[in-house]
């Protein structure tokens, strides 16, 4: 078999397998982890579980923060968005903090019902770690295979190396 | 004596007489240390007290560098008329040339600083009134690191390529240790503090200099030897 | 002409460890990116420590490597084991820059800032200094067998060095920035360890499949070499002969 | 004692690319003077370097008195001299101080006496206080066979000894040569002037292109016809 075509196949696969987690990964962020803005919300209430990003408004946070109940006004850029949490204490939930509400809009009552509040997500760190930790060694090990591929056919090609 | 420490004299004879004749590693050392100082003096421009701040850092990095030029001499001096290959060739074990070499290296070094010292605390104005006979262990002992795996170093790249640039590439990372407790040591003498705050840097190049000195013999070999 | 026989094992085993190292890495990256849970402190930045730990892991087990094989070279003078020196220095090399980057990136939403003089950073920064000093040496000296000597004098001096290094940095840190910075241990729990392991594991391996790779690109160069050098050797004697 | 002063088998040297040495073998006994000839780049300086303990060869192993090149290094040192192209001699050091550090490397101690006859034998005595830095190239290499005298090895490793030295300093050095073959000593030297070696030489090689072959000592006189010798083809 010949060594280069074999090189190529290879690095097909791991291709088709580093699109595939590639194309995971991005379905799965949009699907479970998109988050909307209080403006999006209230114009389009979007249906089941969603996840929304703003700041507490100063002054709107009324209620028992410590007991896990309270509610708040979560302002956006240029939209605000009430809020009723009902869940665990949260540790992150204080005036001027920019916040997740993970939960479901209530068209009919205009409140936002979230059952959990996360930090605000920093995908792009994430993305940057990844590729800059992954596409250097990905392409080092590439050149380095295509190289070696290539010193074994030359051996061949000068008979200087009989495969068993 | 026995021959080990009688091969050992030779060399450091052999280091200083020459040394003696030309005067030539002292004293490009020294001009280079006063022109670090110099260029001191213009990168930033002190007041009594950020001079004493900054002292000991500035003291090392002048003793760092002027040593760096006289471990580099320490090993291309011996190319002249290929001396190298006549030690090469020598029937005694090579952890005894590097031991004498050591000991040429610590010599040279510790006159340069004993020379500079009293020219950093003249000219950047600094009072010192304390105990100058524990700074003159912490010289001795950091000097002696940077000789034990300095002249290793000098040995290695006497014969490659570059190596003027090769040899602080390679040292500086090494002695990251040194400088470090060094300076702090240094800092702390020159404050006056009680020798228990900066006893465990003092300890530190302690162990720093024998396990170098032990490691550096073992490995003299395999840098002399083809 | 014949292979030596460390290639022939490594031309055996090495789809394995490769499989192996794709496997890992696979698994590793869908359980660290879809798999487990957002950090409670941290929140998803958490997940640059299943890429960052491992290459650091791994370029410190590469280093072991080097001064391993740094010492067994001295011992054998086998110049295969040189190869696998040489190839390790440079992967490792690597790896520690990257973990030294994607440290960099991990460390700006942790800790609001790209760098910081923290103990661990400065030792493998002094790490990523002693290894590219290695593979300069490498580059400047002709003469092979030289090169090979002074490279493990160095390899196996820096790996002496490195704890002494290591342990002065922390030591200077704690005493003129107590601890404004501090590395918050993440409380690992068991939906994190799982991608971790298996990331490091996969890591491992996969350095494993490229120093493989790498030892059999520099033997192969240098028999290449070797055999370029017999035939103007026999070029010489003919032109002698006739 | 064995009867072989040097054995080598099967030696080579490569550098990278270029297979300096190929497969030299070589056996000497005590009392033989071998002469190494061949042009340049043929190979004699490296063959001598290795069995002066300054190169490993790539391929093959070497004895010299009963102990292996490679592995008894130490105690092999103090048995040879190697005298080289270069000096070895310290600029800034005097003659007597060269050889006084020279010799207490070799863990001899020369009393001033010895130091001044030998220097006296290569006839530079009167300049024995004054720096090698202002000694002409003969000079030098003078200083350099006093210190090999005072060394009194079993075997030397000679690599051009003639060249630089005069007709006087030429006739010394045979005489030395001869001196420690009548005392049993094994000389090597490379040359490509086989004439001055003649006198003293018992066996002669010729290195072409890393290859050793063992030529009849004959030929160094036979084709000595007057015309200029050119070092390539003295004994093709």
């Amino acid at each position: 078999m010949n060594t280069l075509r074999m090189f190529y196949i290879r690095w097909g696969v791991v291709l088709a397998v580093a699109a595939g987690l590639v194309v995971l990964t991005a379905h799965h962020y949009r699907v479970h982890l998109a988050s909307f803005a209080p403006r999006e919300v209230a114009s389009e209430s979007p249906a089941g579980e969603i996840r929304v990003i703003g700041m507490v408004q100063s002054g709107t946070l009324t209620g028992d923060v410590s007991a896990g109940d309270a509610t708040f006004t979560l302002a956006g850029q240029d939209a605000s968005l009430p809020v009723a949490y009902q869940g665990p204490p949260p540790d992150n939930l204080r005036e001027f903090k920019t916040l997740v509400a993970i939960g479901t809009w209530s068209a009919s009552e205009r409140v936002f019902q979230a059952r959990d509040i996360g930090i605000v997500p920093n995908y792009g760190f994430v993305t940057g770690a990844y590729l800059v930790g992954l596409l250097p060694l990905a392409l080092l090990l590439f050149t380095m295979s295509r190289r070696v591929s290539l010193l074994y056919e030359e051996m061949k090609a000068s008979r200087l190396y009989q495969e068993d | 004596m026995t021959p080990f420490l009688k091969t050992i004299r030779w060399i450091l004879w052999k280091d200083l007489v020459i040394e003696l004749r030309c005067r030539e590693t002292i004293a490009s050392m020294v001009f280079f240390a006063l022109i670090v100082i110099l260029i001191f003096s213009f990168s930033f421009s002190m007041d009594q007290q950020a001079a004493h701040d900054v002292l000991a850092g500035m003291i090392w990095v002048a003793f760092a560098f002027t040593g760096m030029i006289g471990l580099g001499k320490s090993f291309s001096a011996e190319l002249q008329n290929d001396c190298l290959e006549a030690l090469q060739m020598a029937p005694v074990s090579r952890g005894t040339l590097y031991l004498g070499k050591v000991a040429a290296n610590f010599a040279f070094m510790f006159v340069v600083e004993i020379l500079l010292f009293p020219m950093f605390v003249i000219l950047f104005n600094v009072d010192v009134v304390e105990d100058l006979s524990l700074l003159l262990v912490v010289f001795s002992l950091a000097t002696a690191g940077l000789a034990a795996v300095g002249t290793l170093f000098a040995a290695l790249t006497v014969h490659i390529r570059a190596r003027e640039v090769m040899l602080p590439i390679l040292l500086l990372p090494m002695v990251v240790p040194v400088m470090i407790a060094a300076v702090e040591a240094t800092k702390g003498a020159l404050n006056g503090d009680p020798l228990s705050l900066y006893r465990p840097w003092l300890e530190l190049l302690a162990i720093f200099d024998v396990v170098f000195t032990i490691v550096s013999f073992w490995m003299f070999d395999f840098v002399m030897d083809a | 002409m014949t292979i030596h026989r460390v290639i022939r094992h490594v031309q055996r085993y090495q789809g394995w460890v490769g499989g192996g190292a794709a496997l890992c890495l696979t698994v590793g990256l869908y359980l660290g990116l879809l798999g487990s849970p957002p950090d409670y402190y941290q929140g998803e930045v958490v997940r640059i420590m299943y890429i960052h730990v491992p290459l650091a892991h791994t370029a410190l087990l590469g280093y072991t490597v080097l001064a391993g094989g740094s010492a067994w070279y001295l011992w054998k003078r086998d110049p295969i084991i040189d190869n696998m020196c040489h190839a390790v220095a440079a992967l490792s090399a690597c790896f520690t820059a990257l973990a030294l980057l994607t440290g960099m990136i991990w460390g700006k939403p942790t800790w609001d800032t790209w760098w910081t003089w923290d103990a661990r950073l400065t030792s493998f920064t002094v790490l990523l200094l002693i290894l590219l000093g290695y593979l300069m040496v490498r580059t400047v000296v002709d003469d092979l067998d030289k090169a090979a000597r002074y490279g493990a004098v160095l390899a196996i001096l820096g790996f002496v060095d490195l704890p002494i290094i290591h342990f002065s940095v922390e030591w200077w840190r704690t005493l003129h920035q107590p601890q404004s910075i501090s590395m918050r241990g993440v409380s690992i729990a068991s939906g994190l360890l799982a991608p971790l392991v298996v990331m490091s594991v996969g890591m491992s391996l996969l350095f494993s499949y490229m120093l493989m790779i790498r030892t059999q690109l520099l033997y192969l160069n240098r028999l290449l070499d070797a055999k370029k050098g017999r035939l103007l050797h026999q070029f010489h004697m003919s032109k002698a002969d006739s | 004692m064995s009867m072989t002063a040097i054995s080598c088998q099967h030696l080579g040297k490569a550098y990278g690319h270029y297979q300096v040495l190929h497969d030299v073998n070589l056996t000497l006994a005590p009392g033989e003077c071998f002469t190494l000839l061949g042009p340049n780049g043929a190979g004699k300086t490296t063959l001598l370097k290795i069995l002066a303990t300054l190169q490993r060869p790539s391929e093959g192993h070497y004895e010299m008195l009963g102990m292996n090149g490679q592995t008894d290094r130490d105690a092999l040192r103090s048995h040879f001299v190697f005298l080289a192209h270069s000096t070895h001699v310290y600029d800034d050091l005097n003659a007597r101080e060269n050889l006084a550090f020279a010799l207490a490397l070799r863990g001899q101690r020369p009393t001033d006496h010895d130091i001044k006859m030998a220097l006296d034998r290569v006839h530079i005595g009167a300049f024995a206080e004054m720096k090698t830095r202002h000694y002409s190239a003969g000079m030098k290499k003078r200083l350099a066979l006093a210190r090999t005298m005072l060394a009194r090895p079993r075997i030397l490793l000679l690599d051009e000894p003639f060249t630089a030295l005069d007709s006087d300093g030429t006739a010394i050095m045979r005489d030395y040569i001869g001196e420690r073959l009548s005392d049993n000593g094994t000389v090597i030297m490379a040359t490509h002037d086989p004439e001055q070696a003649r006198p003293v030489t018992t066996r002669a090689g010729r290195l072409r292109h890393g290859t050793l072959q063992e030529i009849a000592l004959d030929s160094c006189v036979r084709r000595n016809d007057g015309r200029d010798m050119q070092p390539d083809d003295a004994f093709s």
